[in-house]
């Protein structure tokens, strides 16, 4: 019950099974961009697409998020009720190894218990890349096409039908659940899958090499290179926001009447309002310490703390900046300055 | 919409015309709904177009703005400003959508009690035509 | 286009003792992308191009700069910084003149006739973005686009910009050096954009919105992106008071996307930057050209265009129109 | 900290009020109680840590508890008025609810210090963190070796605790050295900058820990001075303030360097962020 076949003509019916017992996300268009929504009823999602725009992030460690709620004047705080399981259909491998390094920060000495808690309610279905994009470079930093951390479940396009492994405990299950519309895969289905996921590696145009950057990194703090990159840096918070492995946030208190709510919501280390004291002083005052900070955090900080580099090679961050600013590029002039 | 709905409408008023004007109604005994809920500014050219957005997010269902008739404005010039900025504001709400009797300006000088009440009978027939506005409401949305 | 010219004026002009360094475009690190460089000596002024994939607006940057304190003792960097400007861009600067954002003698306008810059969406959709670097250049009717050797050409309709079917202002409206002829300005046709939605119901325009607005981030590409948004205080960064909740969802979103268009009510210079670096692609220009238009057609206005003009909303006339008034 | 959701603050209420300092950024100081009994009872800090103290429809900003456990069970803060929080929290007086989460962060490891010197320089407000470890040496006085307090501000109406200093002064149990900016008609203590201060006291490196805390320029000035003075990087601490939200490592703006100010310090020795260019910005 671990490597299955589905067949193409019975995908509907597959999502409608698994749709039937727990809330299932899938990759939605919206226009020109594409992210996770919960799946309307009937529907059924297409799984032709590179990367959706916004990370599946979103599912658990929503962009707001109410810690509690109070009524001014009251001292009692009501913690809002968690959502039950979800699937998330379609996740690809790198996001899904995302949310396994940013579990790592969330388990960190003190449990987050929002975040964990949605974790865990998730099964994640992946869906290895066939077709990777123009600025994935997955393979470098750790990860790959048919990378299983993080996953519940990968599946693999094959054509006329779709390879499903289960991986955890979590995706057993689902495959028992549907099992009536699943075949026992051939011997053969693994060395297709193989065949798929090898030709996928190598058309990943983009790569860098990490050897010794998470080292180095300190001794470049002067660099002129920072200074480079952030003179074109509008400062927004795309690169951030839809960064899978970003999980910086804000605390605020909002309040309506006499009713309030303490709630979280992203944050960006690129905006100059994240670190400014209530003095006015900032310890990161230009565009130049906030890049520094951004590429430093990934790359060096993370690594220190959890042993592993807080970027996946989503290619996100390269696509859709506006000025242009490559990820890529810069780490490549990191490893030159080594 | 059903009969009984009462609209909720923020009013601001300048402190030297409109205000005085609705006060005058009120003392010379012109009956006006009682649906306004008035906020006293020094000036028309003192709301800012945030304000109408907040009273709209936070629970009004139309606004009303009034200030001095042009020319007549206690600090000269003020209501021309408004005029200018808050019918640009208008525009804009009416192209997102925002519907056109939600948001009124009107000139109502200290001696229109009569005026004043013309101008709320239509500020609050108005909304509440366009019934309760629930779309933009803070609350209402992932509270 | 003539880039000899191009490159030969930039690096006379960063050579000059009062120059700090000149802003402009080079090509990007892959596919159609270009990048802004900051041009500090006449060696790199040879990496400058202009080409229709040029569409970004530098004006940003004029005010983007972080205004450190200056250590005691020292004296500010008075020196000039020189910007490549298109029509729109120029506008832009234009309007922040108007504004006195900045002042005139501490730029230098290297003004470029533009015939068009294409939206990245339309050439990708049409050619799609590989890693090699693809060269778009004018050509009579269309764009040249010279990709792993091979030569394509694309009508120009099918990949122009939005902003650009609709430009009046092709030439810069303010310079002190241009490169190239003076362009023929297009017959523009109507914002088709702005029309439809104008045609709709109040209840289908909010639709629209509410699926737009919906999809923001609030990443806040728009505002930075904007030569035009450069409060040294923006409502959006305040604590107090929150004008805006952080919070995002639809309620927060539109009003953001509101105080943002008004903000730039009788300012825009329809440079189309906010759609351009919107990740969510939403039509942010159809907000700014209708306010355009209406103060265009209402109190005969338009920006970035007279730099001695006053600010629109800085301004008034006993006679603007009062119909709305009751 | 409540261990299953450390997001939930302690509900808590002012029992006193009072301002240490006027001016137009005027510091004000909590004395504050728990409301649940358990909790009160359970809680426990040791000197340098922080907590998180809100205001339920404001918010909440990190402050160090500055009070030592060994004066009752109570906490004390003290408060500059700078941003919207603590213009916020300046307005309340006893009686007044507040929200407290903690206690957050690591301390000084005063048990390793036990029959050590304890030197401790101070600027400003940053005198905060300081006065629980004054405090804490003054109850186990016979544990340690010595006490000097090393503390300037810029004029004497902004120097905190001003009451007590003088009163340990006086009684001769401290060691203590205050001093101001310029000159100023009545002050009858020393004039300079807090840097200047220890140098001029010469303080033996021998057996003495130093801690340091006050405004980033006297940090550096300070730290300069003390190694002068032959003070080993590992003798030295100084305890760190950063914007923070969480207060638990999560939500990732504290950090200098690698470091989270609000776990992995706020409380860290000279050694270890000598390799942060980040610490002192």
């Amino acid at each position: 019950m671990s490597a299955m076949l589905l067949n193409k003509d019975q995908w509907s019916a597959f999502v409608g099974k698994l749709a039937g017992e727990k809330k299932v996300w899938a990759p939605v268009k919206r226009g020109d961009i594409m992210r996770f929504e919960p799946l309307e009823e009937g529907a059924v999602p297409s799984l032709d697409f590179a990367n959706t725009t916004v990370p599946p992030k979103t599912v658990v460690f929503p962009q707001t998020e109410t810690l509690y709620r109070y009524r001014i004047g009251q001292a009692e705080l009501a913690v809002p009720v968690l959502e039950g399981e979800a699937v998330l259909l379609g996740v690809r491998p790198c996001d899904a190894r995302a949310m396994s390094i940013v579990q790592k920060l969330f388990r960190w000495d003190v449990d987050d218990p929002y975040y964990l808690k949605r974790r865990e309610a998730a099964t994640l279905v992946g869906l290895a890349c066939s077709a990777p994009g123009t600025n994935c470079f997955c393979t470098s930093v750790g990860g790959g096409p048919a990378s299983t951390e993080g996953l519940d479940l990968l599946m693999t396009d094959l054509g006329e039908s779709y390879l499903l492994e289960a991986l955890t405990d979590k995706g057993k299950a689902l495959l028992e659940a549907a099992q009536d519309l699943l075949q026992e895969a051939p011997a053969g289905a693994v060395q297709e899958k193989e065949k798929v996921v090898g030709a996928a590696e190598k058309a990943i145009a983009r790569s860098v090499d990490t050897t010794g950057i998470p080292q180095g990194l300190p001794g470049l703090w002067e660099h002129p290179l920072w200074q480079r990159t952030a003179a074109g840096c509008l400062g927004c918070g795309t690169c951030t926001f839809l960064c899978p492995t970003c999980h910086c946030f804000d605390i605020q208190d909002e309040v309506e009447g006499f009713e309030g709510r303490r709630c979280r919501m992203w944050d960006s280390c690129m905006f100059a309002e994240y670190t400014l004291h209530a003095s006015g002083h900032n310890p990161r005052p230009t565009r130049r310490e906030r890049t520094r900070n951004r590429i430093n955090h990934k790359y060096n900080y993370f690594v220190q703390k959890f042993d592993v580099i807080a970027c996946v090679g989503c290619g996100r961050c390269v696509n859709l900046c506006p000025v242009n600013i490559d990820l890529v590029e810069i780490l490549r002039q990191v490893k030159e300055a080594l | 919409m059903s009969e009984s709905f009462e609209p909720n409408i923020v009013a601001f008023l300048c402190n030297w015309c409109s205000y005085a004007g609705a006060d005058l109604a009120g003392t010379s005994r012109v009956q006006y709904p009682a649906n306004i809920n008035v906020i006293r500014v020094m000036c028309s050219g003192r709301v800012n177009p945030l304000f109408v957005m907040n009273a709209l997010q936070q629970g009004a269902d139309g606004v009303l703005v009034s200030g001095c008739h042009p020319g007549d404005c206690h600090y000269m010039e003020g209501n021309f400003y408004a005029r200018r900025r808050l019918g640009m504001l208008k525009d804009l709400m009416e192209f997102v959508g925002i519907d056109p009797r939600r948001f009124h300006m009107s000139w109502v000088s200290a001696s229109e009690g009569h005026k004043w009440k013309e101008v709320v009978q239509k500020t609050v027939d108005d909304a509440r035509e366009a019934g309760p506005f629930q779309g933009f409401r803070r609350r209402q949305i992932d509270w | 286009m003539d880039l000899e010219k191009l490159r030969k004026t930039a690096a006379e002009i960063v050579s000059r003792d009062d120059v700090k360094y000149l802003i402009g475009w080079r090509p990007g690190s892959f596919g159609y992308r270009v990048s802004p460089c900051f041009v500090q000596d006449a060696a790199g002024a040879e990496e400058l191009i202009f080409s229709p994939l040029c569409a970004s607006n530098l004006a940003t940057y004029l005010t983007l700069v972080e205004k450190l304190p200056v250590p005691r003792g020292e004296e500010p960097d008075r020196r000039k910084v020189a910007l490549l400007v298109k029509g729109c861009d120029s506008r832009a600067v234009v309007q922040l003149l108007v504004e006195k954002g900045i002042e005139r003698e501490q730029v230098i306008l290297v003004g470029l006739p533009c015939r068009g810059v294409v939206d990245l969406n339309l050439l990708q959709q049409k050619y799609p973005e590989g890693l090699e670097k693809g060269e778009l250049s004018w050509q009579e009717g269309g764009f040249q686009l010279i990709r792993n050797g091979e030569t394509a050409t694309i009508p120009r309709e099918e990949i122009l910009a939005e902003k650009c079917r609709l430009c009046r202002y092709p030439n810069p409206v303010l310079s002190d050096v241009t490169i190239g002829d003076p362009v023929e300005p297009w017959e523009t046709e109507a914002d088709r954009g702005v029309e439809e939605l104008e045609q709709k119901s109040v209840e289908e325009r909010w639709d629209y919105w509410e699926e737009q607005f919906s999809k923001c981030i609030r990443c806040y590409s728009c505002r930075n992106a904007c030569p035009l948004c450069y409060c040294d205080d923006c409502i959006l960064d305040r604590l107090n008071p929150i004008w805006i909740n952080r919070a995002v969802n639809f309620s927060e979103n539109t009003a953001f996307h509101l105080a943002r268009a008004f903000h730039l009510g009788g300012r825009c210079a329809e440079c189309g930057e906010c759609e351009r670096a919107c990740p969510m692609n939403i039509p942010l220009g159809k907000l700014n050209r209708k306010l355009a238009k209406e103060v265009r057609e209402k109190y005969g206005y338009e920006a970035g265009v007279d730099p001695e003009a006053k600010p629109f909303l800085a301004s008034y006339n006993p006679n603007d129109p009062e119909e709305f008034i009751l | 900290m409540d261990n299953a959701n450390p997001y939930i603050p302690y509900m808590a209420t002012i029992q006193e009020t009072w301002y240490e300092t006027s001016g137009d950024r005027p510091i004000k100081t909590f004395k504050v109680t728990l409301d649940d009994e358990e909790v009160r009872k359970n809680w426990s800090h040791r000197p340098g840590q922080c907590a998180m103290v809100g205001i339920l429809g404001v918010g909440e900003s990190m402050f160090c508890i500055s009070c030592s456990p060994t004066e009752g069970d109570f906490l004390r803060f003290s408060v500059m008025r700078a941003g919207k929080n603590t213009q916020a929290l300046h307005q309340l007086e006893a009686g007044d609810k507040l929200t407290v989460r903690g206690p957050l962060g690591n301390s000084f490891p005063l048990e390793e210090w036990k029959g050590k010197k304890i030197l401790t320089i101070g600027g400003g407000i940053g005198q905060a963190p300081l006065r629980p470890i004054i405090e804490y040496v003054k109850a186990k006085r016979d544990q340690y070796a010595g006490l000097t307090v090393i503390y300037g501000a810029r004029t004497s109406s902004d120097l905190c605790f001003k009451g007590e200093l003088q009163e340990m002064m006086k009684c001769g149990e401290v060691c203590c050295h205050l001093t101001i900016d310029v000159e100023e008609e009545g002050w009858e203590h020393n004039v300079g900058f807090v840097p200047q201060a220890l140098l001029d006291l010469n303080p033996s490196p021998e057996n003495t820990i130093a801690i340091t805390c006050g405004p980033p320029i006297m940090i550096r000035f300070v730290l300069q001075n003390l190694k002068k003075l032959g003070f080993a990087d590992e003798q030295i601490y100084t305890t760190l303030e950063n914007r923070m939200k969480c207060g638990i490592g999560k939500c990732g703006r504290c950090n200098a360097g690698p470091l989270y100010v609000c776990k992995d310090g706020p409380v860290f020795t000279y050694a270890q962020l000598k390799e942060v260019p980040e610490a002192f910005a």
